[in-house]
């Protein structure tokens, strides 16, 4: 059977039926537990009593196979990189990432080491990018509203429409 | 529902089609209305209120922005999961792997079977009712297996295994204590059991007896045990074995196992409303069939909620217990508990045939003096915990 | 006790092994011939008036200069809460020294971090790998000549050019 | 279960088992960061557990080759998120032992006062994902809540949440005003009771309890032989504080006890020992933060230091009392701007050498509590 993704006219039922798609997925953002550095613990608050990202249905989930996000927060270091990559690639399409902080933007402070790599996205695709050293829970919040701000324009019936949208920032 | 097909039959609207496609049809049916319009929302709103509740004991708020008060939750996490990418694990048992969530599903399902929710509503009330659901729960430990080997992954492995022995071990003093009841009502259909009771409490079967209410207990906690709930969550411990023997399941397979488990919490309770109290009883205040089969489902589904929501409650206060603490939990105390229970309540209905008023209400005085102790306490927690401190230029 | 003391006796007791003690600084310290460490430790260790029961730090200083590589061991005595350095320099073509592992346990992995930074080889070590970098890392990251590589592992370790200049 | 195996394997040569090689980490849920253990197990009794550290190997160290002596100082805070002021203060103490610099006293205090707040906030962390590991969730939020107001509170004293660069070589970057110590003070009387309510949901849940007592018990010999400091050591039932043995800072000033193990569940220097340190811990910390707001001088908070500090040419090696235990700053100075070498000699990394030895013959489970017990972080152990 040729797969149905992508492959309709726009029409009122075809866009109606993805902005449902579109919602469930936005209201249901499985995050993966992956803290490497100093942002883990904002990442922790963010998950916590003031932040609290679970009324946006986002809920940390310890294994990849069942995280829609992958939230990378903190240094990557090379000895890890081989490591995210996998992970990367162990998680569900479709799949988004959010790169948190400094260090998985560009490396930030530790531009200067020799055993940190210089951005995760020189490892997998970002989609936002949330800058500080470390983000504020509130930043990171940001930056999953941004996710699913993206994920609400995404067309999956509907056809020629559906390239990725550029990275935003946060 | 089985007239309404033979009328339909009758008057000759199936015509050309063998009476027994028309039965399987009408059954398939109904399976469909019951799971979507049913069991779908029970599980899935059972799942966002044990969120809100978790959430408003860690001090946070919970799901609320996806419907009124995010009570659409369940849909949203539904649809996404529908269409995320179905991943097989190259390494993994392909047959055994697709197969595992449907076992594990069908073994929670066709409890819904013999629960009843009222005096007429009721799917079918087998004259075996408790011991089916003891029987197709098991079938849950096989689906728990099958993923937890065809996953090919050692954290599923381990929570597969430590599943199967949990469960196993904990069917022993779940199955004395219904046997418990069951020496007591002489019968093993559910309507039965019910109808045994009264809707008043000290005709509760949990009050029956000193026995009994000890059963219940134990009941209540090896249910916990069977229904991986914390603190025996330990197959799929989070903070030890990833994610136990789902590691590897992702979408739709997930899904099911998700759907299971909210929905076997839901059985955890209804199960124990109809043994030990009371189900669907209610006080004779109307004879008008429609009411009094709303009021019947009404009280029995609260009865079976307060007891999730205890469910609840104890996992979110709890934390959890070893592999062998569990162990020897299940068989240094509650089956010999479990045991003492069934031969003293033997020995009691040899003694009062007919049961004894006097102890039932003794029994009932009992129960209600604990709950008024225990209610004390949670008060005093409450009044003796402190709120969220807002340092003035930050609120 | 006082590092001066500790010197006393460490001298007639090692006389010729031990040298160079400098007791006006902040932390006192000694040099200890590479051979002998082994044998100071262990009597450091023992001798009940010493009792330094742990061994609170071990690190290296890379001096390209004077072509040598300096261990450094930092004692500590809970018993008679007193402290002394020693030091031992090493040729920094060869550095091999003796482990301390089956004096204080602790060595294990501090020698394995001096090894994987500097390139330290510590004989008769148990387990002598790298710790903290992957094992097909090539160099020594904290001697003073390290030179990065261009890519590890298919990344590359370009930087931003504004933050080359701050390299020095 | 395993000298029931041996038993069996001892009938027949037919029942072999074979032991299982695990992997936990380098990404698990309660690695705390990023740490690795390859696990032999046999069922769910651990033959051995290797760790593997260094995903998280920022070489903060060489870093402090590059940079100048003012501009690590943010470094340090990354050397230990967790308990940044510390990692600040040794940095700190090191540089200006070096350059004979003269911290005002006010600023001494202020150092204090960041400090024990940073304790309380980290032992929190500390005792919350304990409980996390063990599979209570809910002391967990409950200890980031109270966390968020230490946060509020050091945003207040400094900017930052967690990585503040507040200490500064000299002195601190920022007074703490008059309001701020009220607030302080607010918060004090608030989480005094705080620790009362967390013992009753955690520390004698008698699940918990049995979870940890006589799980992976710490001799002193080991405690000395594997170099196992701060609480750990504490734990172990010798009561050695730097604070108190080595004093530093005001702290020989201030009056506070030093909590250790008594193993009054189980035994000596097992997990619940190591919990239960923190928990006093944290009220200690509140006695002496109570008093260092009561004794505050007025003052300038930084001494004069050159914006180009040159100490001169010389080593100095510099002990705190972090809220992991002894952390050692050897910094090393060629009278330049840089510095020419800086180590840290931290905690954690000791600590983690030690769950080789301290893994052998426990469960899975225990693995998980033993690593939640040490507190070791996987920053400060890569550095």
């Amino acid at each position: 059977m040729k797969s149905l993704i992508n492959s309709l006219p726009e029409t009122v039922f075809t866009t109606k039926v993805d902005d449902l798609l579109n919602w469930g997925r936005a209201s249901s953002q499985w995050y993966m537990l992956f803290g490497l550095a100093c942002c883990a613990i904002e990442l922790m608050q963010t998950g916590g009593p003031r932040a609290d990202v679970d009324r946006f249905g986002c809920v940390p989930r310890a294994t990849p196979r069942q995280s829609d996000l992958m939230i990378v927060a903190g240094t990557l270091t090379y000895k890890m990189a081989k490591r995210t990559k996998l992970l990367y690639d162990q998680m569900p399409d479709p799949k988004y990432v959010i790169s948190m902080g400094s260090c998985s933007n560009c490396g930030g402070l530790f531009q200067l080491a020799y055993s940190v790599c210089k951005g995760v996205d020189k490892i997998i695709p970002v989609d936002v990018y949330v800058p500080g050293c470390p983000p504020r829970p509130e930043a990171l919040t940001e930056g999953l509203l941004r996710i699913q701000d993206k994920m609400m324009r995404e067309r999956w019936l509907v056809r020629g429409s559906a390239e990725r949208q550029p990275t935003a920032g946060a | 529902m089985r007239e309404l097909v033979e009328q339909a039959l009758r008057e000759g609207y199936f015509q050309g089609i063998p009476p027994e496609f028309v039965y399987a049809g009408a059954m398939l049916l109904t399976a469909f209305a019951v799971l979507s319009f049913f069991v779908a929302p029970l599980a899935g709103v059972t799942s966002w209120l044990e969120r809100r509740v978790w959430a408003r004991m860690q001090s946070r708020v919970g799901p609320n922005r996806v419907g009124p008060q995010g009570i659409l939750q369940w849909l949203a996490d539904g649809i996404k999961n529908l269409l995320k990418e179905d991943l097989i694990p190259a390494a993994a048992d392909r047959r055994l792997f697709t197969m595992a969530p449907y076992v594990v599903f069908v073994g929670f399902l066709a409890t819904f079977v013999v629960i009843p929710f009222g005096s007429q509503f009721i799917v079918a009330d087998l004259n075996i009712g408790i011991l089916y659901i003891l029987a197709v729960t098991s079938l849950v430990v096989v689906g728990i297996l099958m993923a937890g080997w065809s996953s090919n992954n050692k954290w599923s492995l381990l929570g597969g295994m430590r599943s199967a022995a949990q469960i196993v071990s904990y069917e022993i003093p779940a199955g004395l204590s219904v046997l418990t009841i069951i020496l007591v009502t002489g019968t093993m259909s559910m309507q039965g059991i019910i109808k045994a009771q009264g809707w008043a409490p000290w005709d509760w079967l949990v009050f029956y007896n000193p026995f009994t209410f000890i059963a219940f207990f134990l009941y209540f906690t090896s249910a916990l045990a069977e229904g991986n709930r914390t603190p025996f969550d330990i197959p799929e411990a989070e903070s030890e074995l990833v994610a136990g023997y789902v590691t590897e399941y992702s979408g739709m397979r997930f899904l099911f196992f998700f759907f299971a488990e909210w929905g076997n919490l839901y059985v955890i309770g209804a199960v124990a409303a109809t043994l030990f109290l009371g189900g669907w009883q209610i006080p004779p205040v109307t004879d008008h069939p429609l009411l009094k089969g709303i009021l019947e489902f009404a009280v029995f589904f609260l009865k079976a909620y307060f007891w999730v929501f205890v469910a609840m409650w104890v996992r979110g206060t709890l934390p959890r217990v070893r592999v062998d603490q569990l162990m020897a939990l299940c068989w240094k105390y509650l089956v010999p508990l479990s045991f003492i229970c069934l031969v003293g309540t033997a020995a009691w209905v040899l003694v009062w045939p007919q049961g004894n008023r006097a102890a039932s209400i003794a029994m009932f005085l009992l129960g209600v003096a604990i709950l008024i102790r225990f209610s004390l306490r949670v008060g005093y927690q409450i009044r003796h915990a402190r709120p969220e401190l807002y340092l003035k230029p930050y609120i | 006790m006082e590092a001066k003391e500790i010197w006393e006796r460490l001298e007639e007791k090692f006389s010729g092994r031990v040298h160079g003690f400098k007791g006006d600084v902040f932390d006192p310290y000694l040099h200890v011939e590479p051979q002998a460490a082994v044998e100071v430790c262990r009597y450091l260790r023992d001798d009940p008036g010493l009792k330094f029961e742990v061994l609170s730090d071990l690190t290296a200083l890379d001096w390209p200069k004077e072509e040598k590589i300096q261990l450094v061991y930092h004692l500590y005595s809970y018993t008679h809460r007193h402290q002394i350095v020693l030091k031992a320099d090493l040729p920094r073509e060869a550095p091999v020294i003796f482990t301390m592992e089956e004096i204080w346990k602790a060595a294990n992995w501090m020698e394995r971090e001096v090894f994987d930074l500097f390139g330290v080889v510590f004989d008769g070590h148990s387990d002598l790998r790298r710790i903290l970098l992957p094992e097909d890392w090539v160099g020594h990251p904290l001697r003073k000549d390290y030179v990065e590589q261009e890519e590890y592992d298919g990344i590359s370790t370009q930087r931003a050019p504004l933050v080359e200049k701050l390299l020095r | 279960m395993s000298a029931m195996n041996e038993a069996t394997a001892g009938e027949g040569a037919a029942f072999q088992t074979e032991d299982m090689i695990i992997n936990v980490g380098p990404q698990h849920p309660s690695t705390h960061g990023v740490l690795r253990f390859v696990v032999r197990t046999d069922g769910e009794v651990i033959r051995s557990a290797l760790p593997d550290v260094g995903y998280l190997h920022r070489s903060i160290e060489k870093i402090g080759e590059k940079v100048t002596w003012h501009g690590f100082v943010p470094y340090t805070d990354r050397a230990d998120y967790l308990a940044a002021m510390f990692a600040n203060q040794g940095f700190c103490m090191a540089a200006e032992k070096l350059g004979g610099i003269e911290v005002p006293r006010r600023a001494e205090f202020c150092r204090v006062i960041a400090c024990e707040l940073n304790r309380i906030a980290s032992h929190l962390i500390s005792v919350g994902t304990f409980g996390q590991d063990i599979g209570a969730i809910t002391p967990f939020l409950h200890a980031l809540r109270e966390r968020e107001t230490i946060n509020n509170l050091m945003e207040e004293i400094c900017g930052a949440r967690l990585t503040y660069n507040y200490i500064r070589i000299g002195g601190v970057g920022y007074d703490i005003t008059q309001e701020t110590c009220g607030r302080i003070g607010a918060f004090l009387d608030h989480f005094e009771l705080i620790v009362d309510e967390y013992n009753r949901l955690l520390s004698y849940n008698k699940i918990f309890v049995e979870r940890l007592v006589q799980v992976a018990p710490i001799s002193l010999e080991d405690a000395f032989q594997y170099n196992i400091v701060g609480p750990n050591l504490r734990a172990c039932g010798l009561r050695w504080d730097i604070r108190r043995d080595i004093p530093y800072s005001l702290y020989p000033e201030l009056d506070f006890d030093v909590p250790v193990g008594t193993g009054e569940k189980g035994i000596l220097g097992d997990c619940y020992d190591r919990y239960m340190v923190r928990i006093l811990e944290m009220q200690e910390s509140c006695k002496i933060l109570r008093q260092s707001l009561r004794m505050m001088p007025k003052g300038p908070a930084i001494a004069k230091v050159p914006r180009k500090f040159k100490p001169p040419a010389g080593e100095a090696y510099i002990r705190i009392e972090s809220a992991r235990g002894d952390m050692g700053f050897y910094v090393v100075s060629d009278g330049s701007e840089y510095a020419y070498r800086v180590r840290f000699r931290t905690g954690s990394f000791t600590a983690m050498g030690l769950v080789e030895k301290l893994s052998r013959g426990i469960m899975v489970a225990d693995l998980i509590a033993l690593i939640a017990s040490l507190d070791v972080d996987a920053p400060e152990i890569d550095r």
